[in-house]
């Protein structure tokens, strides 16, 4: 902390970040108590693109709830429909077949690339390098192409369904894929070179934001931020779901518990998702991608139930209430975010301006997802 | 992690909560598995599963349930139970609530899992009287739960008893309603 | 202070490292699609509004107004009007109503139909300031140049005309049955009520 | 009289070669911007975008003026104007070629660093006036930012000046006559240290002239646009002009000091021409590091001005007396 904040004559103000704010990325609004270019105190404030997705799921029928899971975290949707039909085949007792758990797992780690990719560039963009974010652009875009070609969307897809998905992928997008791959691999090292190697970046990154492992566990924090603090945890290994434990791949983790350390994570995972997918590719299996049987009218038995998949930034879980009809009593979406980001307030006393919002960027926070 | 101490503890900690009379911990795992195992055209065991449950812990299967232990204990029994798993080294995933409007029940959940590598997730439940929904905040033990039980303060009307914090978050600042409560009309 | 020259030479080093790499994006070729100038690629499954497909052998819509499609969406996006036509198999489809500001493309729809009357458009670049423009009625959408009559068919619409005068037949004969019982009835209920109000009295 | 046509037609011309320079370094910095992010950059507006920044200024200028209400409203309205000034007043001393200098000083490279500094304080001014916590916050860091790096950058002009033993700005070019090597940064034998204080100058100037890694005053990821926030239209405008008018005061006067001026590094056919193609080459430099690097902490950029480039300076300046004194 400040000699300033330390003494008695200190002046503080407050200062507005956000909602509108070109490093809060959407509508999240902190209020922080400055003490000079310190940080006294800071206040995240949520709620401006809350859209009451609990609700919503207690009013429709389980099929209608679908489009909403892409709308809660725009950037790694698939890996929410992923939760969403796992939970429901949980609760139902459908039998997914294998065709379609592999695609699952391709089309997942391909949104989980490029949302990466995106936080990658945007994060760079908040520390002031605006290039790489057009660089990761380009590489997304090929991705986008891709699921476009299979879901028929780009951002908010709504591709699976229960026992399946919605429709099989073509010999076109496997060599797309695989096309993608081979183009991709050599462009990390290079952003290693550009971004990660930087001496500007490095003095901006290496001790910033400090969050211990159990710090991390206080506030439940899961997904690179848990992984940047040393923890080996992550739900595709610690609690495998779809054909994950089939596929070989590694869980980057670094102990250096600072931004530099959640940064290289993602970039990490970025190669592992590439050795998922090829892997996944390369097992694929022939057969139907829908589950026989699966009733139009889905009316899971009493009782609650809970899933929990790896999204891009985290444990997303779903734990919904049944009451054995065909809307749900009550459903409860964990995001990932909104864990993450409750441990700002404590962790940015006393940091730097500057140094708060490199930070809160190394959260990586999507804010749909956050406000639900 | 020992999975059998938490077991064992949370099982003395619902068997503390319980009124005098001898606690059948057989019945609710019968229920349970009977629910489960029965095919969802035809629900015969209604009238026993409309009852509201027992407090008490229950094994259930994670392959149907995704999780591993449920238990249901007092309301002013869940720091004990935060405590308890807290020692352990879970981690508190969310904090939900639940209203059951017919029986005239609030019901708050707590999600606990663990980081450490082993697969365990422990369901703490626990249930309030609808018009005098009181429950001890877990704020002290687990700082992430200051967000979740501000939201579920917020969005049922449960009061945490000792929240630092008890403010609008998600909704406007002037909300005087409760929006997933079963009674609320918009 | 060692490491402080050392520190002074990689971090100079590595900036040149992200000059040269910049420069060599410098000199490639950019990728931009100009895109109005062209036109981007579209994917067959892409999924812009619905819209209804025209049987090639009828060149009419597909649409048995079941009204799955306005049940199974979340957000009641779509509105199906349809009514019966004298020696028309089915109902005839007269609107089919689509608010597309309310829709989120998630393919409810589509799903639900049956007899596969309704798919995914390829249009999207729509573009508009009113509010009024995006609530389609996917039927003139279809026939632009006019919704045509369905076909009618002669021997079902005999039939139909038959069964009508039957059933007209029937119904007169249930009328006058139906007159003739009342009647009947009546008396006997007059009387009945009558007799109450004696015993009554 | 003869004087006075000759002051009015550098007068002319400079505000020609300004105003062309600032319209169109704003299209270079885009164009450039967008070759380097594999995009195309303006395109529609005239050939090459050529039409852009015309485009951009009618844009600019038929803006509303917005005067936020609780701005010191005088302050705020001169700061754009502030700024500007001096950044055109410069243009005044520089030796474009042996005789096409505006006005030659024996004291010009002294009022270049004292009328530079003025910029500084126009910032401050700009974003103390705005009422906007961002924009003092950066017009603090911009006033603490200019002061650190004046003493690097004046240390290392004063070794120059030792070298020459003038502060004349076209005497200074005319010593650097001849070949290559005969430019102050190639100079090993009035001191070894020569390019390690071409690089403090120019870094100093990077930072002078607020650009990206030290674009503290506007850092758009913390600050939102930093001193001028609130400005809009030709307010704003000014503001970009005048960070264009400082970069080629400060890409001017490194070729002055360091790379010979108007000098040719063949020794044949010195003049203007050579001036204006090492400028632009050092503006490219700013433009292509801009969109390379990100930003520095503001104490990253403290710490680089007081832990590396005074000591250099300080210690360059003591070893080019030495060899002055000895040789």
């Amino acid at each position: 902390m400040s000699s300033l904040a330390q003494s008695q004559l200190r002046e503080t103000f407050e200062l507005n970040i956000g909602p509108q704010h070109p490093a809060t990325h959407g509508v999240l609004r902190i209020k922080v108590v400055m003490d000079g270019e310190y940080i006294d105190r800071a206040e995240p404030i949520l709620g401006y693109i809350h859209r009451m997705h609990e609700k919503m799921g207690e009013n429709r029928t389980w099929n209608q709830f679908w489009p909403n899971m892409g709308r809660l975290d725009y950037l790694s949707a698939m890996a929410y429909n992923h939760c969403y039909a796992g939970l429901m085949e949980r609760a139902a007792g459908i039998e997914v077949p294998e065709r379609a758990e592999y695609i699952r797992v391709i089309t997942a780690e391909l949104n989980r690339i490029q949302s990466h990719l995106l936080g990658f560039g945007a994060y760079i963009m908040d520390l002031g390098g605006f290039t790489p974010l057009m660089y990761a652009m380009d590489e997304r875009e090929q991705i986008l192409d891709l699921l476009e070609s299979v879901t028929g969307s780009r951002l908010t897809y709504c591709y699976f369904r229960f026992g399946g998905v919605y429709n099989d992928i073509d010999d076109d997008f496997i060599t797309g894929t695989r096309a993608f791959l081979k183009r991709f691999r050599p462009q990390i090292p290079m952003y290693h070179k550009l971004v990660t190697g930087n001496a500007i970046l490095m003095d901006r990154l290496i001790g910033v934001g400090p969050i211990s492992a159990d710090m991390c566990r206080k506030y439940g924090a899961t997904g690179p931020v848990l992984r940047g603090s040393g923890v080996n945890y992550d739900i595709r290994r610690n609690e495998p779901y779809s054909v994950y434990p089939e596929l070989d791949f590694d869980i980057p983790v670094y102990k250096e518990c600072d931004s530099m350390a959640r940064y290289m994570v993602r970039m990490d995972e970025m190669v592992q998702s590439c050795r998922i997918i090829e892997n996944a590719l390369n097992k694929l299996p022939e057969g139907p991608v829908m589950a026989e049987k699966v009733p139009k009218a889905l009316k899971p038995p009493k009782g609650d139930y809970h899933y929990a998949v790896e999204a891009a930034r985290g444990t997303f879980s779903m734990r919904t209430v049944s009451d054995g009809t065909n809307t749900s009593y009550r459903m409860r979406l964990r995001s990932p975010t909104y864990s993450n980001v409750s441990l700002f307030e404590e962790a940015s006393r006393g940091m730097l301006l500057s140094d708060a919002l490199a930070f809160l960027g190394s959260l990586d926070p999507v804010i749909p997802e956050m406000d639900r | 992690m020992d999975r059998a101490k938490i077991k064992r503890e949370l099982e003395n900690l619902a068997a503390e909560g319980l009124p005098a009379e001898p606690p059948q911990e057989e019945t609710p795992v019968e229920v349970q598995t009977e629910a489960e195992g029965e095919d969802k055209a035809k629900p015969k065991a209604k009238k026993d599963e409309d009852v509201p449950r027992k407090n008490g812990l229950i094994e259930t299967e994670y392959a149907k349930r995704g999780t591993h232990l449920d238990v249901q204990i007092n309301p002013d029994q869940v720091v004990k139970a935060a405590e308890i798993l807290d020692a352990e080294g879970m981690t508190l995933e969310m904090v939900t609530g639940v209203d059951w409007l017919k029986e005239g029940q609030l019901e708050v959940i707590y999600d606990y899992s663990y980081p450490g590598g082993q697969l365990f997730r422990v369901v703490v439940r626990a249930r309030l009287d609808r018009n005098n929904p009181d429950i001890p905040t877990v704020c002290h033990l687990y700082g992430g739960a200051n967000w979740h039980e501000r939201e579920t303060w917020e969005m049922l009307g449960i009061n945490f008893v000792g929240h630092p914090q008890l403010e609008h978050f998600l909704l406007p600042e002037d909300a005087d309603f409760y929006p997933l409560r079963k009674d609320f009309k918009p | 202070m060692s490491g402080y020259f050392k520190d002074i030479i990689t971090g100079l080093k590595s900036l040149a490292v992200g000059l040269q790499i910049t420069n060599k994006e410098f000199l490639t070729k950019p990728i931009t699609l100009l895109y109005p100038h062209e036109s981007v690629k579209m994917y067959p499954r892409y999924r812009g509004h619905i819209e209804l497909i025209k049987d090639p052998e009828t060149g009419m819509n597909r649409c048995i107004c079941c009204g799955m499609c306005e049940k199974g969406c979340p957000s009641g996006s779509i509105t199906v009007k349809s009514e019966k036509r004298p020696g028309v198999k089915g109902k005839v489809l007269t609107a089919y109503i689509l608010n597309f500001t309310t829709c989120s493309l998630c393919g409810q729809c589509v799903e639900n139909c049956k007899p596969e009357a309704i798919r995914f458009s390829n249009e999207y670049n729509l573009a508009s300031t009113r509010r009024e423009d995006y609530i389609f009625n996917l039927l003139e959408k279809l026939h632009p140049e006019g919704i045509p009559e369905p076909e009618v068919d002669p021997e079902l619409l005999k039939k139909e005309l038959e069964k009508e005068e039957a059933a007209k037949k029937a119904a007169a004969a249930k009328k006058e049955a139906a007159a003739k019982q009342e009647a009947v009835k009546k008396e006997p209920a007059k009387e009945g009520g009558e007799s109450k109000a004696e015993e009554k009295s | 009289m003869n004087e006075l046509i000759r002051l009015l037609s550098y007068m002319i011309c400079l505000a020609a070669f300004l105003g062309l320079n600032l319209a169109y370094l704003g299209w270079v910095e885009r164009k450039g911007a967008g070759h380097i992010q594999r995009r195309t950059g303006p395109k529609d507006v005239g050939p090459y975008g050529l039409l852009q920044p015309l485009a951009d200024g009618l844009k600019l200028m038929s803006k509303q003026l917005i005067v936020p209400a609780n701005a010191d409203r005088p302050l705020y309205m001169c700061a754009p104007i502030l700024t500007m000034v001096p950044a055109v007043l410069l243009f005044v001393a520089i030796p474009f070629g042996e005789h096409l200098v505006p006005r030659e000083f024996s004291f010009g490279l002294l009022m270049m660093f004292a009328f530079a500094s003025v910029g500084g304080m126009s910032i401050l001014i700009g974003g103390w006036g705005s009422g906007n916590k961002y924009s003092l916050i950066a017009g603090a860091r911009a006033v603490s930012q200019n002061v650190a790096y004046e003493i690097p950058m004046l240390i290392t002009a004063i070794t120059i000046v030792m070298i020459t033993g003038s502060m004349d700005l076209n005497e200074i070019v005319r010593q650097q006559g001849g070949y290559i090597w005969n430019w102050n940064v190639f100079r090993l034998d009035k001191s070894i240290l020569m390019p390690v204080s071409f690089l403090v100058f120019f870094i100093c100037s990077l930072a002078e002239t607020n650009r990206t890694p030290f674009d503290m005053g506007e850092c758009e990821g913390e600050l939102v646009a930093g001193y001028h926030t609130e400005y809009g239209g030709m307010g704003f405008g000014l503001f970009m002009m005048a960070e264009y008018a400082n970069l080629v005061i400060g890409c001017s006067l490194t070729t002055v000091l360091f790379l010979g001026g108007w000098q040719s590094p063949i020794g044949i056919f010195p003049g203007p021409h050579w001036f204006l193609l090492k400028m632009y080459f050092l503006i490219w430099s700013f433009v292509w590091i801009r969109w390379t690097y990100p930003r520095t902490t503001f104490w990253g950029l403290l710490n680089l001005s007081w832990k590396y480039l005074i000591p250099f300076s300080l210690v360059n300046l003591l070893l080019t007396a030495l060899f002055i004194k000895v040789f």
